[in-house]
């Protein structure tokens, strides 16, 4: 099965409005052990994508649009890791108009790839890097739409149960120590609501 | 509800740095709409000096635009990074044709934003340019950890003393090694009474109860590491000093210059009380003060609170910090 | 409960002013315990310009010693004037053999005070001096009673203009008529969002609902006019500057400078958006700003809101008002 | 009947004490439209006062060590009324050890007309003054302390409530227009309180 300019334009319209249902909750979240700034981020994010019109001919060029979007809308420090894994998208695309699902998965380990980069941070630290990482391996050669999706909402479920109760080793939250430990990290949670929004 | 006198939470910062440069167009430029610039431009010649990071911390960042102090600050939304392609805007306008340092906190969103747009401008520009990253804020890692600690007061020694530098017109690599300098000899702590409200959030950053203090507090609103009923002040300073002096141990004899500084609704009043406290354990040390810094220096909008920051300085830190500078928020005369 | 950072509330305005001095000794000096002067003393020859009035106000009213402003000011409690012994003393202080003017804000206790204080320099040292009232704040009585009207940010003003004409070295007579004249043309309004709180009371001053501001408030959070549902920036500065204009008519081709002042907790960002509103005003009209004034120029502790000053101008005044002058709160430069 | 510095001394004991009692009801009061010290202002005043060692022989001097205690402790309106007052009763009674009760409505008088001077006030203006002269023609004639103090206690209170109801015209209050009316002047509740606790 493929996928087009269009079809993520589809999907953007499902994010966007999954982002702002999510909005108050994810700032909750991140407010308990950071600045509580995420779900503004991901709505202004989304928003800004979405006013966009991508291109129908090249993939890489639609990427990039929306990778420069979350630059312009949402510079914190998730905005920024989306613009991040957005451009590595827009690379492993560029010039062509539609992609396989059966890439999926790669272009998310090439996403990861560049926001571990970018960062400096490291998987096993409890991160929105830690979730893209195991969807990554959940739908390593699968090609089936339906299949890909529940792959990657079991591998993102089992993930936050996983490091809830670990030490948060980046970003703002990494300095309140055990405090933590309990809590899901914020930028997982988005990355849970942004995945059902997506998927339904 | 908010308590906040604005019009749209979305034109919040947009409008503030409008009026900024309104009124003071002797001062301040606004080359583009998130870059503030000294009215004057880039110095030829001069190492240009930049900052960002985001809005809420008046003076930090716009306000430090000035003689002797920063050529151009890119600002982001209330306490949000500037995107990386403003960030490379404020380099360029910055740059007098020797160079340009990024002196800023320690913060994830913008650090990878200034990384970017240093290899922007590198690339695109041929802009040489070097960072120089404040970690001073004891609280947020161990010292083991330094260099994840986040940056706060800091800044302010950081950026007068780098700016002195440059403006004495020293080279890209003297202008960076005096900043990073300055940087590794400050540490901060700060503490919160009562939160502020993101505009575009519309409710405070944190709950406190009446009676309750939050110590080691973010300028965001990060909370702190431990909470306490409310002391009174000289136990609230010396908590303060005791672990900035644990941090970086002073002996008798050296100078150090301290900052008391409001986090934006607490008054000068009180932290001339606090300085009183803070004055007689340097003394009791053996420490000498050299220009101690008391006022609004670094804020969180309207948050009630306060942040203690000590930068020790040799000859060189010190005369540097001594030297003239000017802006609407602070004018050392020569 | 008070969140406050003090010790004891009844040592809260002397340790004030101890660590106000303290961390400014080249500019200020402390000869009584409730008396702040220049640090280099009364000038020979010079009008001495002294002011007083309730601690809680800084800058107001120690902070404006300086250069090209105040000699010497005599600080009461919080919210409370100074003993006319205080302000005798603070006069003596002040005195360069060319006599002194009294600047001040139309308070009752300051008033009666502040006479006793005239009568007794008089009669005890000879010395000559005379009154200059600020009334401006135009909702504290009606135009025909203006005289009865407070002073507030209008102070700031004739602080400056008649500090510069006294620096020139002008007569009693010159520096009363300049200040009077100061005073004559500034009109002032305030409005509030949160209390403060006086240490020494323990409780906030006022109450107000989560979303109502209230419009006409005093600095002493004496209860304002009207009381309305908050608004958005621009709706208030409207408001605000009709009355003012209304008050005092600018014409097409008029000078003057207008101040927009936090109460204390309002940040710099918020005046800065106000600022851009009440500009588009007095251009509308055609009037030219001179030197506007944006900041914390009379605070009421860590109240929240803003109060707004106009000042007329003519060639005399705007030539003294862009003179030099020098403290910690406030530097024009040459 | 006469009275010394050692019955004024006394007298400032249950002064101080009322003053405490009263302390906080006196600071709302006068928060109500004005500055809501004056509660404060009383309880320092006599605090300070009570505090002096007055001398026997000589009730001016006595009187003027009150009226400067009033002048270092409290230098709001209210505290500068009472030190002008006590500065006019100081200047009737210099140089005499004891004084008469039936002098004691001319003291207050006096005390009245310095503390008119002094604030620019008019009776009427609903301030201090007004309770103030009323006691003055209630005692007139008088000098039998209980015969006294229940004249003063009756035009005290009748003083109050003919006043409420009016506009204030004096001290920050005045500015409040329609809305001073209905409330008690906090100037004369002063007094009042002042009064109960010196006649018990
Ligand atoms: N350096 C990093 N590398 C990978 N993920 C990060 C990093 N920093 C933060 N994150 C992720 O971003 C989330 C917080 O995002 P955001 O609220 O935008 O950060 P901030 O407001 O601190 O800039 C965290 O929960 C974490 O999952
Ligand atoms: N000029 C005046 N003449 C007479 N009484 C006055 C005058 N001003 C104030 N008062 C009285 O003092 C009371 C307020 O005292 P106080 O709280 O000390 O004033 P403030 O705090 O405004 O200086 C008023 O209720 C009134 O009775
Ligand atoms: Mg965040
Ligand atoms: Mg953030
Ligand atoms: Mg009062
Ligand atoms: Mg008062």
């Amino acid at each position: 099965m493929i996928f087009n300019a269009n079809d993520i334009q589809q999907a953007m319209a499902r994010l966007s409005s999954a982002a702002n249902e999510a909005k108050d909750e994810l700032n909750e979240q991140d407010g308990k052990l950071g600045d509580g700034d995420l779900g503004i981020t991901l709505a202004n994010g989304w928003a800004e994508a979405m006013r966009q019109q991508l291109p129908e001919d090249d993939l890489g060029k639609a990427f990039l649009m929306i990778s420069k979007s979350f630059q312009r809308a949402c510079s914190s420090s998730f905005g920024t890791l989306v613009a991040t894994g957005m451009m590595a998208a827009a690379k492993s695309t560029k010039g062509r108009a539609e992609a396989n699902y059966a890439e999926i998965s790669e272009l998310l380990a090439a996403a990861r790839d560049a926001m571990m980069a970018r960062g400096k941070g490291e998987l096993g630290q409890k991160s929105v890097l830690d979730v893209l990482d195991a969807v990554v391996s959940a739908t390593a050669g699968l090609s089936n739409p339906g299949e890909m999706a529940a792959a990657a909402k079991q591998a993102t479920g089992q993930t936050l149960d996983e490091f809830r109760d670990k030490l948060a080793g980046l970003g703002r939250a990494r300095m309140y120590g055990e405090s933590s430990k309990g809590l899901d990290d914020p930028g997982m949670l988005a990355f849970q609501r942004m995945l059902d929004g997506l998927l339904g | 509800m908010m308590k906040k006198i604005l019009n749209d939470p979305a034109s919040y910062v947009d409008e503030m740095l409008d009026g900024l440069t309104a009124v003071h167009p002797e001062l301040y430029a606004l080359p583009y709409p998130r870059v503030v610039s000294r009215a004057s431009g880039a110095v030829n010649g001069k190492v240009g000096l930049v900052s960002g990071g985001g809005s809420g911390h008046l003076p930090i960042f716009a306000g430090y635009v000035g003689k002797g102090l920063l050529d151009a600050a890119a600002i982001g939304d209330v306490f949000a990074s500037p995107s990386a392609e403003e960030m490379a805007d404020c380099m360029r306008v910055a740059h007098g044709g020797a160079g340009v340092v990024r002196i800023y906190g320690n913060y994830g969103g913008d650090v990878m934003n200034f990384d970017m747009a240093g290899e922007t401008v590198e690339f695109e520009d041929d802009i040489e340019s070097t960072t120089v990253l404040l970690t001073d804020d004891v609280v947020s890692a161990k010292p083991e950890e330094a260099s994840k600690r986040r940056g706060t007061g800091g800044m302010v020694y950081a950026f007068k003393i780098a700016g002195a530098s440059a403006e004495r017109m020293a080279d890209l690599e003297t202008v960076t090694r005096i900043g990073q300098k300055t940087a590794d000899n400050c540490r901060s702590i700060g503490m919160a009474l009562t939160p502020c409200t993101v505009p575009q959030a519309g409710k405070p950053t944190f709950e406190l109860g009446a009676d309750e203090m939050e110590m080691g507090m973010g300028l965001h609103g990060e909370p702190g590491i431990w909470r306490d009923k409310l002391k009174p002040a000289d136990a609230i300073t010396d908590e303060m000093m005791d672990r900035l002096l644990d941090d970086i141990p002073l002996a008798s004899g050296d100078v150090c210059s301290i900052l008391i500084n409001s986090l934006g609704a607490t008054p000068h009043e009180e932290l001339y009380i606090m300085y009183r406290r803070a004055r007689a354990r340097l003394q009791d040390q053996g420490v000498r003060i050299a220009m101690p810094l008391v006022g609004r220096f670094a804020t969180s909008m309207e948050m009630t609170g306060a942040t203690v920051t000590i930068c020790q300085l040799d000859d060189e830190l010190e005369s540097l910090l001594l030297s003239p500078c000017h802006c609407a928020f602070w004018t050392v005369m020569q």
